[in-house]
């Protein structure tokens, strides 16, 4: 799959440091599903892997958080500049069952591929938990993806306590019955994801992790999960608490 | 009926390995290639201290075909081989240790390393296109490769490979390789080239030059393993553009004993290589051969 | 917006010319190029005296991409130069000869010739990888390089155009090329490369070894063109895996400012070339440049 | 277009000097029409153009004269041994309109494309004059190919009076009322085809050429046509005589 060039249709700067990108593809793009993610080129500059936010006909949207020089060039780009995008990458994690009552607990950016999951999935519930540090990192999700405002709850959580409940994630999560789920999705900071697991234990638990990806390919092998064959740009980024327990554990850790 | 054979004293149950740099730097990743069902794992590029590598990007697949690379010889360093060898051994595949330096010392430094730590034999990349000071530069002068295999083989106990790329006297360092005590052969590493993305006018490799790998570049990978086997009548191992049996075939009836799989290995990798054993026991059904060591070279009786 | 540009002193209207080798050794052969709408023809590589060139099978198509040839340089001999030159004149396009040969008199024989005649200019062939005497033994030695062109250069008044291959020295030969007064660089020739028959194990080109063209070796026809390019800020016809708009841009943009198709020319070479034009045109306007010249050697500022 | 491998099926001497071979290629080959031709490859020896005279289902059937070096290896092999072929090359001929009447007129061993065009063509009527310099070069046709055995008439001429017409091709052509042929198709040597163009004249002549062909692809330019923008390979190498008249005069001359 040789690169896809596009052109950026509008950059956004949605909460500190946060930021919404649509961009064109000037060809075809495979069909894409909830949780494949893109390398986005960023000419001269880096090649950072990218969650799919929302899909709209030809349309990509991108949900990023400015954390070193790759995403801060990205930030900067203007409507009308052309990147690359090397896609759809993963496998990609979808429900398609009226029955599933699902908990996605999201932490920080790790909103961003939820609203592209929650407009593909098919359940009877679902509760999504976003946990912030400070207000400052939100954004209104309802608002931008009208389409699937009904489709969810939403619970926000803030670390310092300035919007919503208070409190992390896991601490929100304590509160909740989690027998009332027969899928929980965690997406976030490896040290979240690693108290996810070992809060609820079961086959149905679900985390999408965050190696480092610089192939995609499955040849690099920089994406590798700890004491496990599995590689996250091939089999990922979604794995149940199973596979990745010691990944987890290893990862926070170092 | 037989698919084993013998290549620089290894005895591999059929003639399919990985190709260095396609995993290979961890203990998963030693796994995961065993389960790719290779005869044999060889390990990424090895130099005695850690390397960062290329910042992304560092490979494309090309519109034109085939992968372009510019990894930078990412690696751990010498100390993780301990560990690749006796993760291999739980699988009980033998395990080849690709070794990379700027200088002989380097090379000595992590060969000795995969010696004391029981791997199978090391393999000296003489040939990486795009790595400043650790590549081709080395392998297209026959002096210097004669300089580092002797070193090595001088040292170690265990059978040294040297692995060369595409360069006007491949030939010459192949004599000089096999004079200087190694046992085998690899041809080829990847080719420098480039891609440039036309919409934005820049290149896209970080590196800028990268290595091209996959079928663009198996002809030419067949024909230097037909030059330097008609010369030599070396052990080689065949590489470059292997993704189904009669490729592997052509490297095989060119001179090849054994065959190294990369790029191809990126989508399905254990049909990739399930499917190039499979043909390849029917092919030399075919040829009504007894064994593939019978069709080794056959291609230069005419 | 204009896409005609300035090569070795020729001006052409679009920078799309076919490749030598591509027909190009008759009267017949120079009208049917004219047709496919290439803005100068290039001939076949002539020789002094008439070459028969191997037996078929001289070419075929590679299951990995690309082309493998062995013509062997057939060609009638310096005599047609002139029946070919009056041709193109009929058409109003610019003719460059391509001129063979084994040593310095050979070339500047069939050069002088060329020059009489009235041609465009002359594309000395340094670089074939499968005639022996003619090719690339040449093309890999800057200082033969450096003789030829000189004692072709300082005797012709037509401008010369040195054509290299891909080897370890090209950017040297390249820079002697220029020194001994080449007015511009065509990049590259065809790789040396072989297609064994995997049903027979047999080669299949009665030569063996051939020449590969096509897709596959426009990753690498590009790297040489950016590296000379860097090197000399020479005027550079890129050749080699062009078949659209974008492996052309990618060759202006590494520092050609023409281009020259062969492989594709096989299939709707009428359709190629126009695709190629029309799509540069829309691509520059694209980029928001005003002549295609603007784009020259674009991928080196980074 | 890569090399198609093909099995030997059988191989048989029809005549004197005269084979026919029936191949099985190992991978598909495109659709063939009439006049297609292959280059078959006899391995470390030539690559020869030879047109496919039959095709019956997988099975491809040549007919052909021993000539030199490349017909005579050939006419060597055994069933069961591999060749390789390339193609379908070439434009095809074939007529389909059930108003037409043909006059086929076939040289030597340049009735090698007839059975496999009669087979493929639709038309109301078609003639075949055969022509050879004695009786020891033919074969029974119409046995050969019961197929289509009912789909013309045949008329045999020999140079040595041996069998059927005495005279040539040329001289047949003579006592034949062309005008109650609506299509004149010649195949044959190049003196033969000349004599043919100069004698009727008219748009609804053919002939099939037969040039040096080198490569097949339409770049070595070895089966160009003189005086003409046309290859063989490409565009023929069924041509009207008003495209080739230059051609024939020139190549029988020299
Ligand atoms: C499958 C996947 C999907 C992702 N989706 C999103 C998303 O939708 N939105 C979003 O904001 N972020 C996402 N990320 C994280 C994002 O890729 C990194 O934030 C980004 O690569 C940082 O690049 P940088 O050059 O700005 O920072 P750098 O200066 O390169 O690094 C800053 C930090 O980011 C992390 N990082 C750097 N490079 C990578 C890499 N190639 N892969 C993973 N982590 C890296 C490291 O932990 C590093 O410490 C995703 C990561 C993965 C693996
Ligand atoms: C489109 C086409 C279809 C043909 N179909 C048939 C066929 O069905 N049956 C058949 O018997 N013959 C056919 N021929 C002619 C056949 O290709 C030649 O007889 C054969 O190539 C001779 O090869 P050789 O090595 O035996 O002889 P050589 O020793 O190579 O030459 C003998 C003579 O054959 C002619 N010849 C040689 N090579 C070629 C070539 N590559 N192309 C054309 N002519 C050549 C030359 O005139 C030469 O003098 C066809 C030719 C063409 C161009
Ligand atoms: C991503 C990548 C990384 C590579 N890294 C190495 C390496 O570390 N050492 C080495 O000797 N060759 C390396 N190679 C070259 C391969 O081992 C092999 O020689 C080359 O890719 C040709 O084989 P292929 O066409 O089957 O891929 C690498 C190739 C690729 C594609
Ligand atoms: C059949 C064939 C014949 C060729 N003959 C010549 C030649 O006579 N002189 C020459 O300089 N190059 C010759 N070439 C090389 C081409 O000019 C060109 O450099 C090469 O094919 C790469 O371009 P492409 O990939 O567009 O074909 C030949 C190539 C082919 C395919
Ligand atoms: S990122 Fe390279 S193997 Fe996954
Ligand atoms: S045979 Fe080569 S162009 Fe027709």
């Amino acid at each position: 799959m040789p690169l896809i060039p596009a052109r950026i249709l509008y950059i956004e700067n949605l909460a500190e440091n946060t930021y919404r990108l649509a961009v064109k593809p000037l060809y075809r793009v495979e069909d894409v599903k909830p949780f494949n993610f893109f390398m986005v080129w960023v000419p001269r500059v880096d090649e950072i892997p990218l969650s799919i936010a929302y899909r709209r006909r030809d349309v990509i949207e991108f949900l990023f958080k400015v954390r070193g020089e790759g995403t801060r060039k990205l930030s900067t780009l203007y409507p009308g500049n052309l990147i690359a995008l090397k896609g759809p990458l993963g496998r990609g994690f979808v429900v398609e069952n009226d029955l599933e009552n699902i908990l996605v607990l999201a932490g920080g950016i790790g909103i961003a591929p939820i609203p592209f999951f929650i407009s593909r999935s098919r359940y009877r519930r679902l509760d999504l938990v976003w946990g912030v540090r400070e207000r400052g990192e939100l954004f209104n999700l309802k608002n931008l993806y009208p389409e699937i405002s009904e489709k969810f709850s939403l619970i926000i959580v803030t670390e310092d306590c300035s919007y919503g409940i208070c409190g992390t994630v896991l601490d929100a999560l304590r509160s909740i019955d989690i027998n009332a789920y027969s899928i929980i999705l965690a997406v976030g900071p490896t040290a979240m994801l690693s108290k996810v697991c070992e809060y609820v234990k079961g086959n149905n638990v679900y985390v999408a992790l965050g190696t480092m990806v610089k192939c995609g390919l499955g040849i690099c092998g920089s994406c590798y999960i700890k004491s496990s064959t599995k590689l996250l740009c091939i089999e990922g980024p979604v794995f149940s608490c199973n596979e990745v327990g010691y990944h987890l554990r290893e990862s926070v850790d170092s | 009926m037989s698919l084993a054979v013998d290549i620089a004293g290894l005895r591999l149950k059929h003639p399919v390995m990985n190709a260095s740099g396609i995993l290979g730097s961890y203990r998963e990743h030693i796994a995961r290639l065993a389960s790719y069902g290779v005869s044999a794992v060889v390990t990424k590029t090895i130099t005695p201290k850690p390397r960062e590598g290329y910042n992304p990007p560092i490979i494309v697949e090309l519109p034109t075909g085939g992968l372009l690379n510019a990894v930078g010889l990412e690696n751990p360093g010498k100390d993780i081989v301990e560990e690749l060898v006796s993760e291999a051994k739980k699988f009980r595949i033998p395990i080849i240790v690709s070794v990379g330096g700027r200088n002989e010392e380097e090379f000595v430094e992590v060969a000795v390393k995969a010696d004391t730590s029981n791997a199978d034999a090391v393999e000296l990349n003489l040939s990486c296109p795009h790595a400043k000071g650790y590549g081709i530069e080395i392998g297209s002068d026959p002096h210097i490769v004669y300089n580092v295999v002797k070193a090595v083989s001088s040292t170690v106990k265990i059978p040294v490979i040297a692995k060369l790329g595409l360069c006007d006297k491949v030939v010459d360092s192949a004599i000089k390789a096999l004079e200087a005590g190694a046992r085998a052969l690899t041809l080829i590493n990847t080719v420098k080239a480039m891609y440039i993305d036309v919409y934005t006018a820049k290149p896209f490799l970080t590196n800028i030059f990268g290595g091209l790998s996959g079928p663009p570049i198996h002809p030419i990978a067949v024909r230097v393993v037909y030059e330097v086997y008609r010369e030599t009548k070396a052990e080689i191992i065949g590489c470059g553009g292997i993704y189904d049996w009669a490729t592997a075939a052509e490297m095989i009836l060119a001179g090849a004993r054994a065959v190294q799989v990369g790029t191809a290995l990126m989508k399905n990798p254990r049909e990739v290589v399930e499917n190039i054993v499979k043909g390849l026991r029917l092919w030399i059904e075919m040829l009504s051969l007894q064994s593939i060591e019978q069709a080794v070279g056959l291609a230069h009786k005419l």
